[in-house]
């Protein structure tokens, strides 16, 4: 039993910190946020020269990294900054399905020549991975599909959709899901653009008779879907680690400073004990990763048991850690300009990811 | 003990259903119910056929306008506004300077002032917050040193709610640094087309301009302007915060909020029915609505106290800490009910024109963004910390 | 609208008041409660010549009280003290149910002659009204009932029993019961008593073949029962009341003379916003049972409803309030010497009878 | 990273629950699983067992009989041992008094005591608390004068748990009351036959003899009892708090407890169907097992870094009170799972020989004690507010 990072992971955390601490302060992260795209390009090529998104990718498929510890370290380490570049999208979801069906792409991928999303879920899925009403149907030898994807992360940046529809089965089976490649700019894709409140990019898609690729066997994806998501949820709970530590880190750094009543706020000891329960659900936090992660290799309902476990305490603790944080710093933290505003955004709309608090409660009992 | 509203009550409500039935604009309560903007020209719409009726300022001592009413009867006038959509009535000149002027005030400044916020000529801010005295009020700086006829100001004040709209602004400002720090304090009314005065908007996390940063420099103010005497600003100051608070416990707008995410509970399907009946989500539901049921009982048992004469005290602190605390439980449970639509956020969708389709439910667009701008409840208006210092202080004399 | 007790009741509430003050201290409390019937027999006599029982029945019974009202001033009364008389038992319980159906019984219980408990809830029942496998049959004039009682409180001293037994239906329907009187020494009548943790006399009651006579009408005996239950649990929700009023004054008066560290732990601001908190719960839980007794005498669904809201209400703020009051003390509560031990261990225990917690809420919801 | 266990960690495990599946006698398992009472003979039958084996004090150096065991070969012993229904290892001579007189005692001190620990000749009880001096324990009064060879000992102490069966005690006293109040204060060794000792039973709220007040009256101690210096207890004191704290999350109690609770929520029948499949149960239960199944790798983290020789801080700190939350949940959904059987309390069915028939289920009987019991987890040890200041002074300094 070992909880240490080894040395190349190690190097990586404190390389990406390194980074993120000179190319992207808070200030460079808005104006990100709210450019045209949502992001910035030539930040992400450079995080590409870095080889951040190789280090989320196996050496089988040309990457250097691509196991639980490695998505940990990269993700907390994003977190910490709330970067706005494509990596949930691109790196954890779409990474996952490439990886197991068309290594092909993943050189564009890591160099960061190429985007790609994965258009799953829907208007009336919640967070039902199951659910799926877009339908594909083979006409010669290519594929059309038809549906409307909803709050596809990264959509508007993406050169390809990796988009799921049924081929077969109703609309909650599992079994009838296939994944399609469609190019971004084919025709009948139509996006709806937006940014969401914490300052993502992300999109509603509606395809029209667009022209797909099949990608992996027919029917069969649903497994592939979850995997996809077991990883993305490693990477999100990460993500939200690393914001919960820079909430935290603000929070204690003003009760140093802020002064009422003439003391530092510090001094108040409702604060000082509140501040003593976020630091233990921080740690609770970080161990549920660690346990969420350490099982991503594993059979499908252990991992899947640990990955709720750890999405729901994530989804609690994030929520004190957030709310704890807003109401400690006081009106300040009601502003755009403090950035523990952004922080705290991110940290709860975090739960509305791939399953919130409720979603992977009743389904770690299920899987009891 | 009878917890139904008596005969009287209930033809009271009566006729305010009535009135907001066929009085409230449609456009407005639309807005209002679709968590739109509401802009300057809408809150003095309804402000100006709530005035018509008499029903603008019900708190008002009648010789000056008011109705008379009792609490309950303000209750109950709260609760169906709420209901019915009404955008909320600005307080600043109606129910926070007026009753100081009414209580402190010279005869000159209360026949003056008084109609004038009534029939919406002036528009009033508030000017207490300092950066830097958040909850401690006393610590203030803004100073105002007297020269001849005038007062100087110099200072400045921030979280000046709907500031960018106001024709005058109630300040306190510091007029010694003798004594105690509450000594030195006075209440002072300033005519914001003054030189020397600055409105720096303030963006809040959900992007929204609400509240401002005002910067006082050099700015001359009659002493005619002075309420009461000079540094006795704090004694009106704490008139002004205990008075009128009927509405602390946000009954009215827990009650609209929590009927709204009923209905979004039951549009929001999960796993094939509606959210509405999924346990976990029902249970906090409904735990919120016995915590508010009881909480009405709650305010209504303070309220008929305070009509029988009793001064509403740490009672008030107490209804503020719960009455935020079910609010925020109920705008959290909002946001959960959207699932992943609750992520997208589009500005401008807020704005009355706006004619684009909606992205996910038509209800969707505010949600979060209300989640995140309510956290200011337990914070402003004296923070839920300062109200539970004030609880343990008088309830419990510690 | 009016919250205030009209001048009967406040002259109820205060002689109550100042005879509990005088008469029933704790250690005579532990006394009765650890006396062989578990209770005073002789107490028992002095309230009913106090009137205190009589204030619970309708003047048309022989009573001069029975309302919401008055249930809440005596018991609220009785939880400040911990009485362990059988208020709860004989009076809320047995005489909802014979001011229906039997009110030739209610002199003697008025005048303290005569006690009588309600055998429902079985092993099996939970807390659901309407689980009764206990069965009784006719034989000629008379009937026989067979079952197994549980938790019956204050059997141990009642010279009869008002026992539910099916005579159609399947065991959770709620046609199909009814009620029997059955006296307490009749053949087949056998008695395990105990003493419940917190101090109170109860007993399972098993009956084999015993004689009973039925009240009421046969089959239709349920909604009765929900009524009597409904009044109990104003009842013991005003008892919990009282008991916590008295744990949040000990543990108040504990903070201004207890010290730590040199000075009295009153100071601590932790402790100063919990017992802010627990004020606030404490007046919320009186609104709820407030709303819930002004619904007694209303029709069904709402009584019901705003009974569960103030079972829950209660159960989840007692609990707050017990724990606090524990923690606070510290060590000194977990002993039996102080007396603030048997108040947390009756407003926890509060939450095991008729419905805990979660059972209301439940029910709140399927009533909404 | 590595989360499982190594083949040699397994291997061990494996020796672990086949030395308790063998020598673990039923008898006692069977008390502890069932709740009952244990008595001074049982727990010194199992020490016996495991001391032959070489395992009742695995923390001590290999010279003294120790075992060299890593922290989380300590963590799996303890787990196994409660999953098992083993009695729990009485710390007080074994863990607390043992690693002060090694670090701090004599030659002569640690020859003639230790072995005495280990075969069971002595049993030792804590002599720290004293009525008014709970969290604040520097505060103690008992009072040790130097006379001649001996120490003449006053004062009183309290919360001193099984000390009814105890041969000695090793105690905090004053013996300065000169500069600081920790300054003045040192550890002793009494023996409990010592004439002017009394033991007076302290009842708990649930009926049972657990902890006991001691009374010293000039009682005379040999100077040769004195460990260390005079005046220097605190840090022997403090040394003895921060040291062996494997064991202070409390995992494998929580786990047995929540292994017992699943059993209890299978059998409970509610609307007809098992308790665990009640989603508002199934939803706390899940809960506390997300929690602790995290607290799990939280302690595991510590106690891996405790390995590679960093020293325990506020970690423990961190780990007590989560510990404690975590196991006081469980023992309050056992309380709930029982319904209206959490009532019943026969104090005698706690004893072996009881052989009435239960009341309720067989379970029930000592699960609302527990429940009532346990409470005192987050007061002792350093209440969980006393520990949220030591977190908040050495981890956020402030």
């Amino acid at each position: 039993m070992n909880f240490d990072l080894n040395e190349d992971r190690r190097i990586l955390s404190d390389t990406l910190e390194k980074f993120l601490r000179d190319k992207y302060p808070i200030e460079k992260r808005l104006e990100y946020s709210q450019s045209e795209h949502g992001f910035s390009a030539q930040m992400w090529q450079e995080f590409a020269d870095l080889g951040i998104i190789g280090a989320l990718f196996s050496e089988e498929v040309g990457g250097f990294g691509g196991h639980g510890d490695d998505l940990m370290v990269v993700f907390e380490q994003l977190g910490k900054a709330l970067v706005v570049e494509p990596f949930l999208s691109t790196g954890a979801l779409s990474g996952t399905i490439l990886s197991a069906v068309d290594s092909d792409l993943i050189e564009g991928v890591i160099s960061g020549q190429t985007q790609i999303s994965l258009a799953h879920s829907e208007p009336g899925s919640r967070y039902d991975l199951a659910y799926v009403t877009s339908s594909a149907r083979q006409q010669g030898e290519e594929w059309i599909v038809n549906g409307h994807k909803s709050v596809v992360l990264g959509a508007g940046s993406a050169d390809k959709l990796i988009v799921s529809a049924r081929t077969s089965g109703a609309v909650e089976d599992e079994h009838g899901i296939s994944l399609f490649l469609v190019d971004a700019i084919a025709s009948g894709v139509e996006l709806r653009s937006y940014s969401t409140i914490d300052g993502y990019g992300a999109a509603d898609v509606m395809l029209t008779n667009s022209p797909a690729k099949l990608l992996g066997e027919k029917d069969s994806a649903f497994s592939l879907i979850e995997l996809a998501h077991a990883r993305a949820i490693v990477a999100v709970c990460s993500q939200c680690l690393g914001a919960c530590e820079i909430a935290k880190d603000m929070t204690v750094e003003y009760m140093h400073t802020r002064k009422q009543f003439g003391v530092i706020i510090g001094k108040f000891q409702v604060l000082q004990h509140r501040m003593a329960d976020v630091l233990i659900e921080l740690e609770q936090m970080r161990s549920s990763i660690i346990n969420a992660a350490g099982f991503l290799d594993d059979h499908r309902d252990l991992r899947e048991k640990h990955c709720s476990a750890a999405k729901n305490l994530t989804g609690r603790a994030g929520r004190q850690i957030a709310e704890e944080a807003i109401q400690i710093h006081g009106g300040i933290a009601m502003t755009w300009e403090a950035s523990v505003s952004h922080y705290a955004k991110h940290i709860i709309m975090i739960d509305h990811l791939f399953g919130d608090t409720d979603h992977h409660l009743e389904r770690y009992i299920e899987l009891s | 003990m009878d917890l139904g509203y008596s005969e009287s009550e209930i033809a009271y409500r009566d006729e305010v259903r009535d009135f907001l039935a066929t009085k409230l604009p449609k456009r407005i309560s639309d807005l209002v119910k679709n968590g739109k903007r509401l802009t300057k020209r809408d809150y003095e719409e309804w402000q100006t056929i709530l005035n018509e009726k008499g029903w603008l300022a019900p708190s008002w001592p009648p010789e000056w306008g008011g109705a008379g009413w009792s609490a309950v009867q303000k209750h109950i006038f709260e609760e169906e506004c709420c209901r019915a959509g009404a955008p909320r009535i600005l307080p600043f000149g109606l129910g926070m300077l007026a009753p100081v002027l009414i209580k402190f005030g010279t005869e000159q400044q209360k026949s003056h002032y008084l109609p004038r916020i009534l029939d919406g000529t002036d528009w009033w801010c508030q000017g207490y917050s300092e950066p830097g005295a958040g909850s401690d009020l006393a610590s203030l700086k803004t100073k105002a040193e007297r020269q001849g006829d005038h007062y100087i100001v110099n200072g400045q004040k921030t979280w000046t709610t709907l500031g960018q709209y106001a024709d005058w602004i109630f300040c306190l400002v510091r007029t010694s640094n003798e004594g105690k720090r509450q000594e030195g304090i006075s209440f002072l009314l300033i005519d914001m087309k003054t030189p020397g005065i600055e409105v720096r908007p303030i963006i809040l996390l959900d992007g929204e301009h609400e509240v401002n940063e005002l910067f006082f420099t050099d700015v001359k103010v009659p002493v005619e302007n002075l309420v009461g005497e000079e540094n006795m600003g704090w004694t009106y100051a704490k008139y002004l915060l205990t008075h009128e608070r009927t509405g602390t416990a946000g009954i009215g707008f827990s009650n609209a909020a929590l009927e709204h995410l009923k209905t979004i509970a039951s549009t929001q399907m999960k796993s094939g029915r509606p959210l509405k009946q999924d346990p976990y989500f029902a249970a906090r539901m409904a735990k919120a609505e016995i915590d508010l049921e009881a909480m009405k009982t709650t305010n209504l048992r303070v309220l008929t106290q305070a009509d029988s004469g009793a001064a509403p005290g740490p009672e008030s602190s107490m209804l503020k800490i719960k009455g935020t605390v079910i609010r925020q439980e109920i705008n959290d449970l909002a946001r959960r009910a959207l699932g992943p639509y609750a992520l997208p956020f589009v500005s401008e969708a807020l704005d009355e024109g706006y004619n684009e389709s909606p992205i996910g439910p038509d209800y969707a667009n505010p949600i979060a963004a209300d989640y995140f701008n309510n956290r200011k409840l337990s914070i402003f208006a004296g923070s839920n910390e300062i109200q539970r210092g004030i609880i343990s202080k008088t309830k419990l004399g510690l």
